[in-house]
C-alpha cells in the first residue's frame, strides 16, 4: 500500500524511508505547499518525490487572527496556527485529486492531545492513498499541543509510540529546532519507533513595527523559516544523522540544489522545501534538477554514496 | 514564474511610482482588481514576492505589458524603487478574484482611497466601454494631499463623473472620500447600483458602517501581507461571513483581494 | 568605581544597568570589537554606551584552527575557540588606552571551571578602570565550559553567585539561545544575584563546502550571528523581559536603529551591536544617531518611555 | 568606510575581471600587498565585505584611482562582478601590511601564482623604479590556462625579466611556476635577494618545502576568509612562529597578508 507506480525505488536519486520508496528525495515541507492543488499550474507534482500536505487536524482549525506573517532579514516569521480543514475533509476533498499523481503524499499531523494525534492518524491510514505520516510534535504557533509535546522526549516518545500502534504506514517524527539538544528528541522518536525523523521546524522568533510600537504579526511571536535557519538546520541535522540509525530528514532554508546538497553530505537521507516555493514556486524542479547534475559532475552513482559522505 | 523587463519605473513623487513592464505573450488577460506577486528578479532581496494590483494592461503583437502604480511604504516597495529600466522582475499572475461586472447595473460609483487607484483605474477602463452616459459612472479619489493624488490624469480620460477630496484640501474638496457618500448614494436604487472600493482600512470600514442601512451592495478590494499568493501558505486569511453567515477563513489571495463589504468580519481587522 | 566622568547618566539616551550608567545603551558585543583600539580609527570611542571587549581567559588562548569564519545568508558562523590573550595581558597591555576614554568598559568573562571565572573576575575587578563583568556562559565554540554551563540553569546560578562574591562590580550574565527555555536560565541568573543578563549569544550553525565536501569551518559547528538571528534574539529578550526585573540587554543582529528600537520596545534597556561592526564600523554611532532622531520625532522623553513599551 | 565609484568593472574572461575605482583624495597611498575589504554599497548582499588586493593606484588631483584584479569563486565576487560603471561600492582600506621592500637587496624574484599576479603587479610598478638593470627583477607568473593568465600586458610593461608558465603550457611554458625555481634561484646570493610570492596554497607550500635549504628569504602574501578586516574580530587568525620560535596567532588582516615565508606554520593550512 505504501508504494505505487513509479515508487519504486529505482534511478540514481532513488531513496529509502523506512519501507517509504521515493523516486527522489526532495518533499515539499507541509504548510508549504497547500494541497498540493495550489503548485499544480507551476510544479510537475508527478516528479516529485513526495508532497507533505499542510498539518491536519480532527476538527477544522481556522488558526490564528491576522497579520499571520512576515519578512525578516532572509527568511520569514509565520504565526498560521494550524489554520486546516480537518482529517475528514481532507479525505473528502483533497485526496482524491491527490491520489491522481505518481507521487508519495505524506500527511502531516497534529494533535492538542496525543489521542487527537492517535484519531488522526487513524483515520488517515483507514483512507487509502496516504504514504507516510509526519507527526508534527513541533508547531511553535499553537496554544496546545504542537512544540509542547515537541520538547519533552517522554511525549515526543509517547506520541512516537502512540501513533505506530495504530498504522502501519512509515511514521516520521517531525522536530522541534526549539530545544537545548535535538539529538535527545531525535532518540526518543527512534526508541519509540519512529522510521524517520524530520528537522527543523520553524525557529520561534518576533518581529516588532517600531512606528506602532505593536508586534508585526497579531500572534506576537511565530516561526521562523527559510535561508536564514538553514545552518541551524543543518547543525542540527548533521547532530541527528550521527546519533540515530533511521534517516533523517533535512528541513530549513533550502533554496537551491547547493543548498540540498548541504544536507545530503551532512547526512540527510531527503530534504524538503518549504519557504522556497513561496520564493519561487517550480523551486522543487529546479532542485531536483541540480541534485541530478551535481551527481552527474561528480560522478556520484547514487544517493547512499551522497548521504553522510561530509568528510571531516 | 514570469520574468518581466522593466519598461520605465518612474518617480511620480516623493513616494509614489509608476512602473511599466513588458512579459511575454503567454501572459493571460488580468480583470480589474487582479494581482501580480512582484519582486526584482535578481538578488535575494527582499525574499518574498509583493502583491501590487494591475493598474493597466495592454496587449500588442509580441508582448503585454503591465502597468502598476505604487507607494514606497517599506523594504519590498523600496528596492522595487530603485529597479532602472531594462532591470527584470520575477512575477506570479495575474492572481486572485477581481471585481464582478454585473452588466445589468446601470449606475456604479467608484471609490478610491490612496493606492487604491491602481485597481480602481483599471476598473474604470474596463467600465468605460459599458457606460452609455456620463452620469452610470461615478469615480471619487481620495488622498491626503494634493502630493499624493496620483495617476489622476488617465481615470479623467474616462467616461464618469470625477470627485476629488484631500484630508487637507490642496486639491478637490476637504475631508475624506466616505464624505461623499450620502450625497451620491441619495436616491439610488440598490437593485441598479454597485459600488467598487479600494483604500485603506479606515476608509472601507466607514464604508461598511455607513453602507450596511442602505442596501447598496458594493465590492471592496483589501490588503493583507502575503507569503505565496497562491493560496498554500494561508498566510492572508480574512474573516469572512459565509452564504450561510458563518464565519470562516478565506484566502486574500485567492478567495479575493475582491470582496462583498457585508461579507467581511470588520471586527477583525 | 563603576562611574567616571560623563557616565553620570543624564540624558535622554541615558540609562541604568544596575549601578552602573551609561551614556547611552548602545554598547558593543564582546568579539566583535576586539579591544576598542582597532576601531578607534572608525568610532569616537567616547560616543559609546559601553565597550565591552573580547571574552577573558584566565590563560591566554589561541582558539580553534581556521578557517574560522564563513559568511551564510543574512548572517555569518565564527568558530573562534575564544582566542584572547588572558586576562593579565589585557589589564597591562589594552585596558590602560581603554582608561582613556569617557565610556564604561565592560569585560567579557570566560572560563573552562568555575575557579577560573571567578579568577578571572577577581583579577579584572582588583584592576581597576573595569565597570561591570559580562559572563559568558554561553559561547558555542570551545569544548569546555562556555554553552555547557549556559545550558544548566544550577550552572548558572553557581557561575553567578561565584561571582558576585568576588566583585562589586556589575554582573551582567550573558546567556545563550541553544535552550529549550531561556527564561528559566534568565531567572536562575536573577536568583543567584545577576545585576542583568545579556542575550543572546550566537546560535549554533554549520555550513558545508558541497564541491569538497567538507564543513566550511575546521570547527565543523560555529556560532551564528548577524540578521538572520534578529528575530530569534528579539523573541527571547521579549519572552525574558516579561520575566525578570533585572535589565535585561539585547543583542543579536542588530544593523541599524530600527533594529535596536525593535528591542527597547520589547524590552531590552540595551542593546549590544556585534557582526554589524564588520559590516560598516561606524554602525554604532549611525545606530546612536538613529535612536535620538526616533525619540525626537516620536517626543520619547527618556528611555524609561521606551523601553518595554510594546503595545500588545 | 569610503564609497567608491566604479569607473569600469570589465570582464577579461569568464570568471576573471578588472576593476577601476574611484576615491576621494583623502585615501591613503597604500604599499604593494595592501588590501582593501570591499563589498557593493547597495543591498545587503554579501553581508561582509571581502578582501581585495591592490592592483594598481594612480593618485590625480582631485580623486584616487584603485585598481583590482579578481576571480568569482563565490557570491562574494559574483555580485562585485555584476556592478555596472557608476554603481557605488563601499571599501576599507589601505589594510595589511605590505611587502617590505629592501633597497639593499639588488636581486628580486616576484613569483604569482592565479590571482597573485595583482598584488605582484603592483609591487613589480613599486620595484620598477628602483631597478637599475633588467636582470635585477625577474617576475614569474603561472596559471592554469591561457585563459586564466590576466593582466599580463601592464606587467610586461615594467622592467624585469618575464617567466609564463602554465598548467597545460597553452601560453609559456608547461607545468607549475614553483618549477623556475631551481633554474631562477640557482647560484643567487641569499643576502642579495629577496622573493616575494603571492598564489594558491599549494603553490606557496611547495615554494616553502623547496626554499628552506637555499635560505634565500622570501615574503608570502597568503589569505584565510575575513570578516572585519581590522583585525578585531580573529577570524583570519593563522599561526605563526614568532621571533623566540614559538607558535603564536597572528590576524592575518593586521600582521599579514605578508609573512616570512619560514614563518608560518604551513602544517596548519
Ligand atoms: C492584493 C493587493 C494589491 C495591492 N496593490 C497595491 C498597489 O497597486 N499599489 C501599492 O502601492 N500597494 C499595493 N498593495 C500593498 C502592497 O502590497 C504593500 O504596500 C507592500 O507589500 C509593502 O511591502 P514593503 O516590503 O514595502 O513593506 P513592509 O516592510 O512589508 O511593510 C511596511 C509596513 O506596511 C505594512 N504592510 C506590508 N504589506 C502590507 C500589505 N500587503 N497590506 C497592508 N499593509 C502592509 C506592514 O505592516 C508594515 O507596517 C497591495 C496589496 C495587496 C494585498
Ligand atoms: C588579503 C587578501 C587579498 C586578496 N586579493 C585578491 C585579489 O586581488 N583578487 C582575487 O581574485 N582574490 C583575492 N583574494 C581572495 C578573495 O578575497 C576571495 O576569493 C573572496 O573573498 C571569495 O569570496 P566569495 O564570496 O566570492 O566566495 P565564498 O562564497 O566566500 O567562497 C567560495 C570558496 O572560496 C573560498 N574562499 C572564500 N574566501 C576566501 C579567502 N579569503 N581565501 C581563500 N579562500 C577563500 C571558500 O572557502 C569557498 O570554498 C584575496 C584574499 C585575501 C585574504
Ligand atoms: C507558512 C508556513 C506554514 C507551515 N505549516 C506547517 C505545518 O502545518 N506543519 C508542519 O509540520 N510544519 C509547518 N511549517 C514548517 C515547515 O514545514 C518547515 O519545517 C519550515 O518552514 C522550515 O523550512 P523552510 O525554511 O524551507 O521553510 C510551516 C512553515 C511555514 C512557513
Ligand atoms: C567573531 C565573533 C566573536 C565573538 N566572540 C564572543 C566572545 O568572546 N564572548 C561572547 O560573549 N560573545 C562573543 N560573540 C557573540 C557576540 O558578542 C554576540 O552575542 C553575537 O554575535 C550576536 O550578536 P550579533 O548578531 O550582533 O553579532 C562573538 C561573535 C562573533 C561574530
Ligand atoms: S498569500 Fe499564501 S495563502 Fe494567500
Ligand atoms: S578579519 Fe577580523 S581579525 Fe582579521
Amino acid at each position: 500500500m505504501t508504494n505505487r507506480k513509479g515508487l519504486d525505488g529505482k534511478g540514481k536519486l532513488a531513496v529509502a524511508i523506512g519501507t517509504l520508496k521515493l523516486k527522489n528525495p526532495v518533499m515539499t515541507a507541509s504548510g508549504t505547499f497547500g494541497y498540493g492543488e495550489e503548485y499544480a499550474p507551476y510544479v510537475d507534482l508527478n516528479r516529485l518525490g513526495a508532497i507533505i500536505v499542510k498539518g491536519l487536524s480532527l476538527k477544522p482549525r481556522s488558526g490564528n487572527p491576522g497579520p499571520r506573517i512576515m519578512e525578516t532579514p532572509a527568511g520569514m516569521l509565520n504565526a498560521i496556527g494550524l489554520q486546516n480543514i480537518g482529517v475528514k475533509s481532507f479525505i473528502r476533498n483533497k485526496l482524491p485529486y491527490l491520489r491522481q499523481f505518481d507521487t508519495a503524499i505524506i500527511a502531516n499531523v497534529y494533535g492538542e492531545t496525543i489521542e487527537e494525534y492517535l484519531r488522526v492518524s487513524e483515520i488517515l491510514t483507514a483512507a487509502g492513498g496516504v504514504h507516510a505520516l509526519e507527526i508534527n510534535v513541533s508547531c511553535p504557533n499553537v496554544k496546545r499541543g504542537g512544540v509542547a509535546f515537541g520538547t519533552d522526549p517522554d511525549m515526543v516518545a509517547e506520541v512516537t509510540n502512540g501513533v505506530k500502534d495504530v498504522t502501519d504506514l512509515p511514521v516520521i517524527v517531525k522536530l522541534s529546532p526549539n530545544v537545548t539538544d535535538i539529538c535527545v528528541m531525535a532518540k526518543a522518536a527512534e526508541a519509540a519507533g519512529a522510521d524517520a525523523v524530520s528537522l527543523i521546524n520553524t525557529i520561534t522568533g518576533m518581529s516588532v513595527d517600531v512606528e506602532k510600537r505593536i508586534p508585526h504579526l497579531k500572534n506576537i511571536t511565530g516561526g521562523l523559516s527559510g535561508p536564514a535557519i538553514k545552518p541551524v538546520a543543518l547543525r542540527m541535522v548533521w547532530q541527528v544523522a550521527g546519533r540515530v540509525r533511521i534517516p533523517v530528514i533535512g528541513v530549513g532554508g533550502i533554496m537551491s540544489p547547493r543548498d540540498a546538497l548541504e544536507f545530503f553530505i551532512a547526512g540527510a537521507r531527503a530534504i524538503q522545501v518549504g519557504t522556497a516555493n513561496f520564493v519561487e514556486p517550480r523551486a522543487t524542479m529546479r532542485i531536483i534538477d541540480g541534485i541530478g547534475a551535481y551527481m552527474k559532475r561528480h560522478r556520484i552513482l547514487d544517493m547512499d554514496n551522497l548521504v553522510g559522505s561530509l568528510r571531516i | 514564474m514570469w520574468t518581466g523587463s522593466i519598461i520605465f519605473n518612474n518617480k511620480l513623487g516623493p513616494q509614489h511610482l509608476h512602473m511599466a513592464v513588458r512579459l511575454p505573450s503567454e501572459f493571460v488577460n488580468p480583470s480589474p482588481g487582479q494581482f501580480v506577486m512582484i519582486r526584482p528578479a535578481r538578488g535575494g532581496e527582499p525574499l518574498l514576492s509583493r502583491p501590487l494590483s494591475i493598474y493597466q494592461f495592454t496587449r500588442n503583437q509580441d508582448h503585454v505589458i503591465l502597468e502598476f502604480l505604487y507607494r514606497i511604504v517599506g523594504q519590498g516597495t523600496e528596492l522595487l524603487s530603485r529597479l532602472p529600466s531594462a532591470a527584470e522582475v520575477a512575477m506570479l499572475g495575474p492572481l486572485g478574484n477581481g471585481f464582478r461586472i454585473e452588466k445589468n447595473r446601470s449606475h456604479r460609483i467608484l471609490l478610491a482611497g490612496g493606492m487604491g487607484v491602481a485597481p480602481i483605474t483599471f476598473l474604470a477602463q474596463r467600465l468605460n466601454d459599458l457606460v452609455v452616459t456620463k452620469a452610470e459612472l461615478q469615480i471619487c479619489l481620495g488622498a491626503k494631499s494634493c502630493a499624493e493624488i496620483v495617476g489622476v490624469e488617465r481615470i479623467k480620460g474616462f467616461q464618469g463623473l470625477m470627485n476629488i477630496v484631500t484630508d487637507d484640501g490642496t486639491i478637490g474638496s476637504c475631508g475624506l472620500v466616505t464624505d461623499l457618500l450620502p450625497d451620491i448614494t441619495r436616491g439610488c436604487d440598490p437593485c441598479q447600483t454597485m459600488i467598487y472600493a479600494c483604500g485603506p482600512m479606515a476608509m472601507l470600514r466607514t464604508l461598511a458602517e455607513e453602507l450596511a442601512p442602505t442596501r447598496i451592495p458594493c465590492q471592496v478590494s483589501i490588503e493583507e501581507r502575503m507569503a505565496c499568493g497562491l493560496g498554500a501558505c494561508l498566510g492572508c486569511a480574512v474573516d469572512v461571513h459565509n452564504r450561510r453567515g458563518r464565519r470562516v477563513k478565506k484566502s486574500l489571495c485567492k478567495d479575493g483581494p475582491v470582496f462583498n463589504i457585508e461579507d467581511i468580519c470588520w471586527e477583525q481587522l
